[in-house]
């Protein structure tokens, strides 16, 4: 990875010095050791605090919509998700491909910071990493280095198999108890490629679409519609996981979608390209009828 | 190919030319028939006309034999083929009826193992009619009308051809060699299940069928079923004679015929047994053949 | 601040016998927002009317509630009504109480009156978050389109033509007069077909107000009522119709042969044709199926090009190609017809192989003293004059195993008509027909019919025919007289099946393409089968003849004279007004992410770029506008927009939820 | 428990929200109404243009607020006057169906179903199936903001096993 | 007597259940009788029996030779334009006629009785045992005994019947058969 980084800096060194790019958007090293945090690079001696390591796993993609009307040319590493997540951003219109430089970075899996933050002695890979079936940037300017393997092939469904498993007492148990952990703190929305929207409809207090309470049902009514509104467009990046400061499972609201959507109309990588419609955003009239 | 052979009673009795013809073709073409052990009648016609549980479990018994060998079922007898068919199909449509079968017949029968008519077999299975070179003697100059029968191809939800208009013993023949005579009455019940019981309901609609078999300038009838066998060719002397006409109209069992193409000898497929007079007409076809031959 | 009334009707006892309507009434007084709540016998009456009225003007009512029958029944009355009251009319929900409630709930009086008041309570949550919504105008192309040069077409655009508006014919065939042309004689009158249809097809193509669009295709339908922008694909005729004088001499050298459609078959037609002599335009066309020069074309070659050498005029060209162009109308008729059942499904009828089983239309050929026999009846096969005809009615009709549940209204009549024409050409000839029933409610029908039994001496047997087969030369035809109840078979010469009437066979992709809804069968639905029965659920587009449904040509004409003065009335506005209920897209809130472009089936959304103030600068960007005049208020874009920036007006997701809310409210 | 309000009743009879567009269903319940054909005075009709206007996020809210059950019905597919509209119904409620058996809801209380304009008898059937169905179930617990109780319950069952 | 005392919902209801047949969708268009190869032997058509059940005269559709002389060829079923199983119905009726003794034709029911009794102890035909024990049962002593004669010459009839190996499960079957149908009957 050292050598990775190496390769980082010297790439956005030379992008700076040669005009091509003002800013390069990368990660610094945090406070503790399993903080890595994103980090705009706007000269050549900076680009020394530019790292690459186990902890890199934020998504980098959704600080370019802050530059959208900006006139600085802007340069971003990004790995498989991120890659991912820039094609969901072109797709949802909220930035233009050619505006951007994008430096892909094969990734060999990021670990969990939550994990590591309790103190566990060998700290495992995040699960969204463990699953990922596209650690490859899958749309890039140039990329360094050479691709990995992905750890995956198909996508793992265990998790959401064993909640299916459940009784439907057991899942409304399961899936209270986890929402009434939440606090609405939007964290998961916020960090989300998916969840783009310049006006998301529960910041939208008129909209009457939900109440500032804060409990289980309403809290559920969150989870569900964010669920579906990221139905057939989230990357699986598993951001909204690791920065839930509740805990509460949220890929597996959003993988249990997926797999749906998958088997009901073909399976569908979100990010891969731009040009597709969402699954939501179509229908074939041989649709599986079950509504007779 | 293999398959479990439900010959039913009748082949062993007054279709015995059938079971022969029918061991010697399947044999010639590498189709092996396991005779189900200990197969039982399956009713037709009796059983179903007086319980309904009874004409489904009779058939079903042979069927779940079948099934625990793994086989499907051959039946060349159209009668036999259709009630078998009946309880494979009540089977799956319903596991209700299922569960009750099984009761009364004390052994598992999932409906995995199908009854399958002989005649679908030689048709779709094997597809003879496309090998052209097994025929040792092509049947050139026999013109035959094609009688399937009303049980073969009916009711439509259970059949493998066209219930109006059956096609696979026309291929079959048209791929012997043979000029199938076009007729309106492939279909057409003989009146067999009436003929014993009340002759003057079961005698005229035989009549019929003998009656479009002349006119149609046809040499002799191919059937795929026993009872129409019995019929049209143990009671047409009978027939005939009560109308003063000599119909001269041999029947065969589509297994003599295929037979007769393959050369084998007459008295092997049952072909003398018959009471229609039917050994001078086959043995005509290879002799004109051979003249036109040497003349060539 | 709302102010709402709530009108309570027992509709005499429809609602008031199961609905304790006093007790609605009551219940809303103690609702917020209520402020006036009253229950009457006849809402919709004019004192029923007058009582809102007056309600408006003393409680100073901003919005109104009528608790009665379906909107889709009376909502435009109340809205008037509460218009007149000097309200805006979108400020009126309606709660049905009748179907939904009391009609259903028979005996249940005390559940159907807590349900009744539920109704009422959503439908006054509702009328809260009602806006004041203003109907739009659009202009209108004072033109219209005619699909179909049928009897239907050509009457529904004589009909146009005649009230002073243009109007295209557009036909797919070389030639306008369309099934009714292929006719001999019409029931009950015996009329000649020809004789009364090409006046009227000469009408058509000479009238100053008519254009005939034939041999060309319907391809796209845009647009929405009083400005449709129609993608029409004229097909190469390969005959420069400017310079073609009709003169024929291309169709007798021809030596290319095709099966005559026109003549069901029954003889060929040169490769270069008119489909009948009297065809209109009476300049033919060149069939590049069957065209010798066009078919060697496709193997390297260029043989023949006779047509051309022998044409006069110079008018044959072999290098036409397909034009595709765009018109604007303001309205369309469909007039595309039917076509006829294909009895070869039916194996005991010999699956259409018997020469001498021939359907309802081949019979039409037959007798037409311009089809291939010159008018004399004989049989297909050996060209004899049969001695014994069987026909057969119901055929694919009345037959949900084998063919179409309906019955096709037509068969009866003119198989009786045949019947007729058969003894009357042949009076040795023994006709014999086989029925289910007789249907003959028309004017003269079963007078008609009586004559042909009693005065023609033709034989209806009561039973369906279970089987034809040949029988030498001639055909056994199996039935039963179910009246004498034994089975009877008749030795016959020649057959005559009625088939049924079904839709065209691309009925369906017609219809969408149209964009008009079409049943099970294929039949193009009318808005209302009532009344509205030339009408399509989409505005400006209407029905007439037998795409709708079977029909005979007394029916058809009327309907097509139906279209047409709802056509022209259509034309006579300069502007129409169009349905506020349509779909909105607030632009702050718009990401303009644009999915909701993809789903909109009318194209009415489309991303725009606007200016903004952010951070201190402007900025362009894009967010989805809705075009109102397209936009058919579906709310498919509602859902699909995630920040609900797209909301359906009328439909809205604060009333749908208000709605919601009002009626949980209730549970404990 | 005293203060849960859905306590189980003998004489449970639940409500049940339906969901009509108005060209096919809305129409199909007219005519069920004209027609006579009765079926239990448990459903309420909530007309919207087309059922894809239905947002499935009114679909909890509904659950929420203690709805028994929801049936979302429109035209059948090939039928919408929108020409394309129940497609897009169709794959959302889909989806949807499972998210909401996923979260607990049982099966059965959220239904989507075709129900034309001359399906009077239909509307009839189904509306009369669900509700029976849904009596069964007894009422909706799942998702609502008024019941909080459920959870204890849970619990206290997994303490006495 | 009127038409509504003749009518017998109870038997009509039965039929159904035990036919699984919708008689009410019958339009009595005549294609079943018209097709019957019996038709004319029967003293009503398909299309008349049809009309008994579909009319609630179950007990007179019981009475008929018609449903003893159907072959069930099932032409009826194959073409009808309303989907009715004719034929079902018509096996129905009969089963139903034996159980309540109504045999409109004996000879049909005795030669039944015979195939099932020889089936019942031996597991198949034997073909020799039952036209015997047919002729003597219906009287007709020499009917088809003409052909046994040349038949044994053709080596066409086995006169040593077979044996059966499982000959109590065969019992069984009937046995169990018959106590099924006995249970539907009473579930009246």
């Amino acid at each position: 990875m050292l050598e990775m980084q190496q390769e980082m800096r010297k790439v956005a060194k030379e992008l700076l010095e040669s005009g091509e790019a003002t800013v390069v958007i990368g990660w610094e090293k945090g406070a503790l050791p399993y903080q890595t945090s994103p980090v705009l690079i706007r000269s050549a001696e900076e680009t020394e605090k530019l790292v690459w390591d186990e902890y890199c796993q934020q998504n980098l993609s959704n600080y370019l919509i802050d530059f959208v009307y900006s006139d600085e040319k802007v340069a971003i590493f990004a790995k498989g998700c991120d890659t991912r997540a820039f094609n969901r951003l072109v797709q949802d219109k909220r930035i233009k491909a050619e505006q951007f430089t994008v430096i892909g970075v094969p990734c060999p899996g990021m670990k969990d910071r939550k994990q590591a933050a309790k103190g566990v002695a060998d700290v495992p890979l995040a699960k969204a990493c463990q699953e990922c079936r596209y650690p490859n940037p899958v749309y890039a300017n140039r990329t360094l280095g050479q691709p990995v393997t992905p750890r995956a092939t198909a996508p793992d469904y265990s998790d959401v198999e064993a909640i299916e498993a459940m009784s439907a007492d057991e899942k409304a148990k399961f899936w209270q108890e986890q929402y009434s952990k939440c606090i609405r703190c939007y964290a998961c929305r916020n960090v989300c490629p998916a969840c783009n929207c310049t006006n998301c409809i529960f910041d939208q207090s008129k909209s009457g679409w939900q109440s500032k309470d804060i409990n289980a049902s309403e809290n559920q009514f969150y989870g569900i519609t964010r669920a579906f509104h990221v139905a057939g467009r989230c990357i699986e990046c598993g951001q909204c996981d690791m920065v839930c400061p509740s805990d509460v499972p949220i890929m597996l609201m959003n993988k249990k979608a997926k797999k749906d959507l998958d088997q009901l109309f073909g399976q569908y990588d979100a990010g891969l390209e731009t040009e597709s419609l969402i699954p939501l955003g179509r229908y074939d009239v041989n649709d599986p009828e079950e509504f007779m | 190919m293999e398959y479990a052979y439900y010959p039913g009673c009748s082949l062993d009795s007054t279709g015995i030319e059938f079971n022969l013809s029918t061991k010697a073709v399947a044999k010639a073409f590498g189709i092996q028939l396991v005779e189900i052990p200990d197969w039982n009648c399956c009713g037709a016609s009796a059983a179903h006309s007086t319980s309904h549980w009874l004409g489904l479990s009779l058939p079903a018994r042979n069927l779940a034999i079948a099934e625990a060998a793994g086989l499907d079922v051959a039946i060349p007898c159209a009668a036999c083929y259709a009630r078998s068919k009946r309880a494979e199909v009540e089977v799956c449509k319903s596991e209700e009826t299922r569960a009750k079968i099984e009761e009364i017949i004390g052994r598992p029968y999932k409906g995995e193992s199908k009854a399958r008519a002989l005649l679908d077999i030689f048709h779709r299975d094997l597809g003879v009619y496309t090998d052209k070179n097994a025929l040792k003697k092509p049947l050139a100059g026999l013109k035959v009308v094609t009688y399937y029968g009303c049980l073969m191809v009916r009711p439509v939800d259970t059949g493998f051809d066209d219930p109006e208009d059956p096609i696979s013993l026309d291929e079959i023949m048209t791929a012997l060699g043979a000029e199938v005579v076009p007729w309106g009455f492939k279909t057409e019940c003989c009146g067999a299940s009436l003929t014993a019981c009340r002759p003057e309901v079961g005698f005229p609609m035989t009549e019929k069928i003998l009656d479009a078999a002349k006119k149609s300038g046809a040499d002799c009838i191919v059937t795929a079923c026993p009872m129409c066998m019995a019929n049209l060719d143990m009671r047409q002397d009978q027939i005939g004679k009560a109308k003063n006409v000599h119909y001269d109209l041999p029947v065969y069992y589509f297994t003599e015929l295929l037979g007769v193409a393959l050369n084998m000898n007459n008295k092997e497929l049952g072909i003398p047994r018959h009471f229609v007079p039917a050994e001078a007409l086959v043995n005509k076809i290879g002799q004109a053949k051979t003249t036109e031959g040497g003349e060539a | 601040m709302e102010r709402v009334g709530v009108f309570v009707c027992h509709c005499g006892s429809n609602i008031g016998s199961v609905v304790d309507c006093a007790k609605v009434a009551e219940e809303l007084r103690n609702y917020p927002n209520v402020v006036h709540s009253v229950d009457y016998k006849y809402m919709c009456s004019e004192p029923g009317q007058n009582l809102i009225k007056e309600a408006v003007k003393e409680h100073n009512l901003n919005r109104v509630v009528v608790c009665s029958c379906s909107p889709r029944m009376h909502e435009n009355t109340f809205r008037a009504c509460v218009a007149q009251a000097g309200l805006n009319p979108y400020m009126f929900e309606m709660a049905n109480i009748r179907e939904h409630c009391s009609w259903v709930h028979a005996g249940h009086n005390e559940e159907a009156t807590a349900k009744a008041i539920d109704l009422a309570k959503m439908a006054v949550a509702k009328v809260c978050k009602n806006k004041e919504l203003k109907k739009g105008h659009s202009p209108v192309t004072k033109r219209a389109l005619v699909v179909g040069g049928g009897i239907a077409g050509i009457q529904a655009a004589l009909d146009i033509a005649n009230n002073g508006y243009q109007v295209d014919i557009l036909e797919r065939t070389p030639s306008i007069g369309g099934k009714m042309a292929q006719i001999d004689k019409t029931f009950p009158t015996i009329d000649c077909s020809a004789c009364i249809l090409t006046p009227r097809m000469v009408e058509a193509s000479s009238h100053p107000n008519i254009k005939l669009i034939t041999f060309a295709e319907l391809e796209k339908v845009e647009g929405y009522v009083g400005n449709f922008d129609v993608t029409i694909r004229s097909k190469a005729r390969s005959v420069d119709m400017s310079k073609c004088t009709g003169c024929g001499t291309c169709m007798t050298k021809c030596p290319g042969k095709a099966d005559d459609e026109f003549n069901m078959n029954l003889q060929k037609r040169p490769a270069i044709y008119t489909p009948f002599p009297q065809a209109i335009p009476n300049k033919p066309v060149i069939d590049r199926e069957s065209c010798l020069k066009f078919k060697s074309r496709k193997d390297g070659k260029d043989v023949c090009g006779i047509c051309a050498k022998v044409c006069p005029a110079g008018a044959i060209d072999y290098e036409q190609e397909d034009e595709i162009f765009v018109e604007h109308y303001g309205a369309i008729v469909m007039a595309t017809g039917y076509d006829q059942f294909d009895h070869s499904v039916y194996g005991e009828y010999g699956y259409g192989k018997y020469p001498d089983v021939i359907s309802g239309l081949h019979f039409e050929r037959l007798v037409n003293a311009s089809g291939p026999t010159m008018g004399h009846i004989v049989r297909p096969s050996d060209h004899k004059e049969p001695k014994t005809v069987v026909m057969v009615k119901c055929v694919g009709s009345r037959d949900p195993e084998h063919g179409k549940s309906y019955c096709s209204r037509t068969c009866c009549m003119y198989s009786a008509k045949q019947a007729t024409l058969i003894r009357d050409h042949c009076p040795d000839t023994k006709v014999y027909i086989f029925y289910m029933d007789v249907r003959t409610p028309g004017k003269g029908y079963d007078e008609f019919y009586n004559r042909t039994r009693e005065e023609y001496g033709v034989e209806y047997i009561r039973g369906r025919v279970s089987k034809i087969y040949q029988d030498g030369e001639q055909l056994i035809v199996k039935g039963e007289d179910s009246l004498l109840g034994r089975p009877v078979e008749i030795l016959a010469d020649m057959v005559i099946l009625a088939d049924a009437m079904i839709p065209q066979n691309d009925a369906a992709k017609m219809a969408q393409i149209v964009g008009i809804g079409y049943d099970n069968d294929g039949w193009f639905t009318e808005a209302h089968a009532k009344l509205g029965p030339v009408e399509t659920h989409t505005a400006g587009i209407f029905l007439a003849g037998a795409c709708q449904g079977p029909k005979d040509i007394p029916d058809t004409v009327a309907q097509a004279g139906a279209a047409a003065v709802k056509v022209c009335g259509l034309l006579s506005k300069d502007q129409l007004e169009t349905d506020p209920c349509t779909s909105e897209i607030d632009p702050a809130l718009c990401a303009g992410c644009g999915h909701c472009v993809g789903v909109c089936p009318y194209k009415a959304i489309s991303l725009e770029t606007i200016e903004e103030r952010k951070a201190g600068k402007t900025i362009s960007r894009q967010v989805a506008k809705v075009n109102a005049s397209l936009c058919q208020g579906c709310g498919a874009c509602t859902v699909t927009c995630r920040s609900s920036a797209a909301n359906l007006n009328h439909f809205t997701n604060a009333q749908i939820l208000a709605e919601v809310d009002a009626l949980c409210q209730t549970i404990l | 428990m005293s203060n849960n309000p859905v306590e189980k009743t003998e004489n449970f009879e639940p409500k049940i929200l339906v969901f009509a567009c108005n060209w096919c269903t809305y129409a199909g319940a007219d005519l069920a109404g004209v027609s006579r054909l009765q079926y239990p005075p448990n459903v309420r009709v909530l007309r919207v243009p087309c059922s894809c206007r239905v947002n499935p996020q009114f679909v909890v809210r509904a659950f929420q607020r203690g709805i028994d059950g929801v049936l979302v019905a429109g035209c059948h597919p090939g039928d919408c006057h929108y020409t394309t509209g129940n497609y897009y119904t169709r794959r959302r409620f889909l989806l949807m169906t499972r998210m909401l058996e996923y979260v607990g809801i049982d099966s059965g209380r959220f239904q989507t179903r075709w129900i034309s304009g001359s399906e009077g008898p239909k509307f009839q059937e189904v509306v009369t199936e669900m509700t029976e169905i849904i009596r069964q179930l007894g009422p909706n617990q799942k998702l609502r903001d008024d019941v909080t109780i459920e959870m204890q319950d849970f619990e206290e069952e997994a303490v006495n096993e | 007597m009127t038409l509504q005392e003749m009518q017998n919902q109870e038997l009509r209801d039965e039929l159904f259940l035990r036919s699984q047949v919708d008689v009410t969708k019958c339009y009595q268009c005549g294609k079943c009788t018209a097709g019957c190869p019996v038709a004319e032997h029967m003293d009503y058509g398909p299309r008349q029996v049809m009309r008994m059940a579909q009319m609630g005269l179950v007990e007179e559709a019981m009475k008929t030779k018609a449903i003893w002389l159907c072959a069930t060829c099932e032409t009826c079923s194959t073409r009808c334009p309303k989907g009715v199983e004719v034929a079902k119905v018509m096996e129905t009726l009969r089963i139903m006629a034996k159980e309540r003794g109504y045999i409109a034709e004996k000879n049909i029911d005795k030669f039944n009785n015979i195939y099932n009794t020889i089936v019942k102890s031996l597991g198949r035909m034997y073909e020799p045992g039952l036209i015997v024990s047919r002729n003597v049962a219906t009287g007709h002593l020499f009917q088809d005994t003409s052909y046994g004669i040349p038949y044994l010459a053709k080596q066409k009839l086995n006169l040593v019947p077979h044996k059966p190996k499982n000959s109590e499960e065969i019992k069984s079957i009937f046995a169990k058969a018959a106590a099924m149908d006995e249970a539907e009957r009473g579930n009246r």
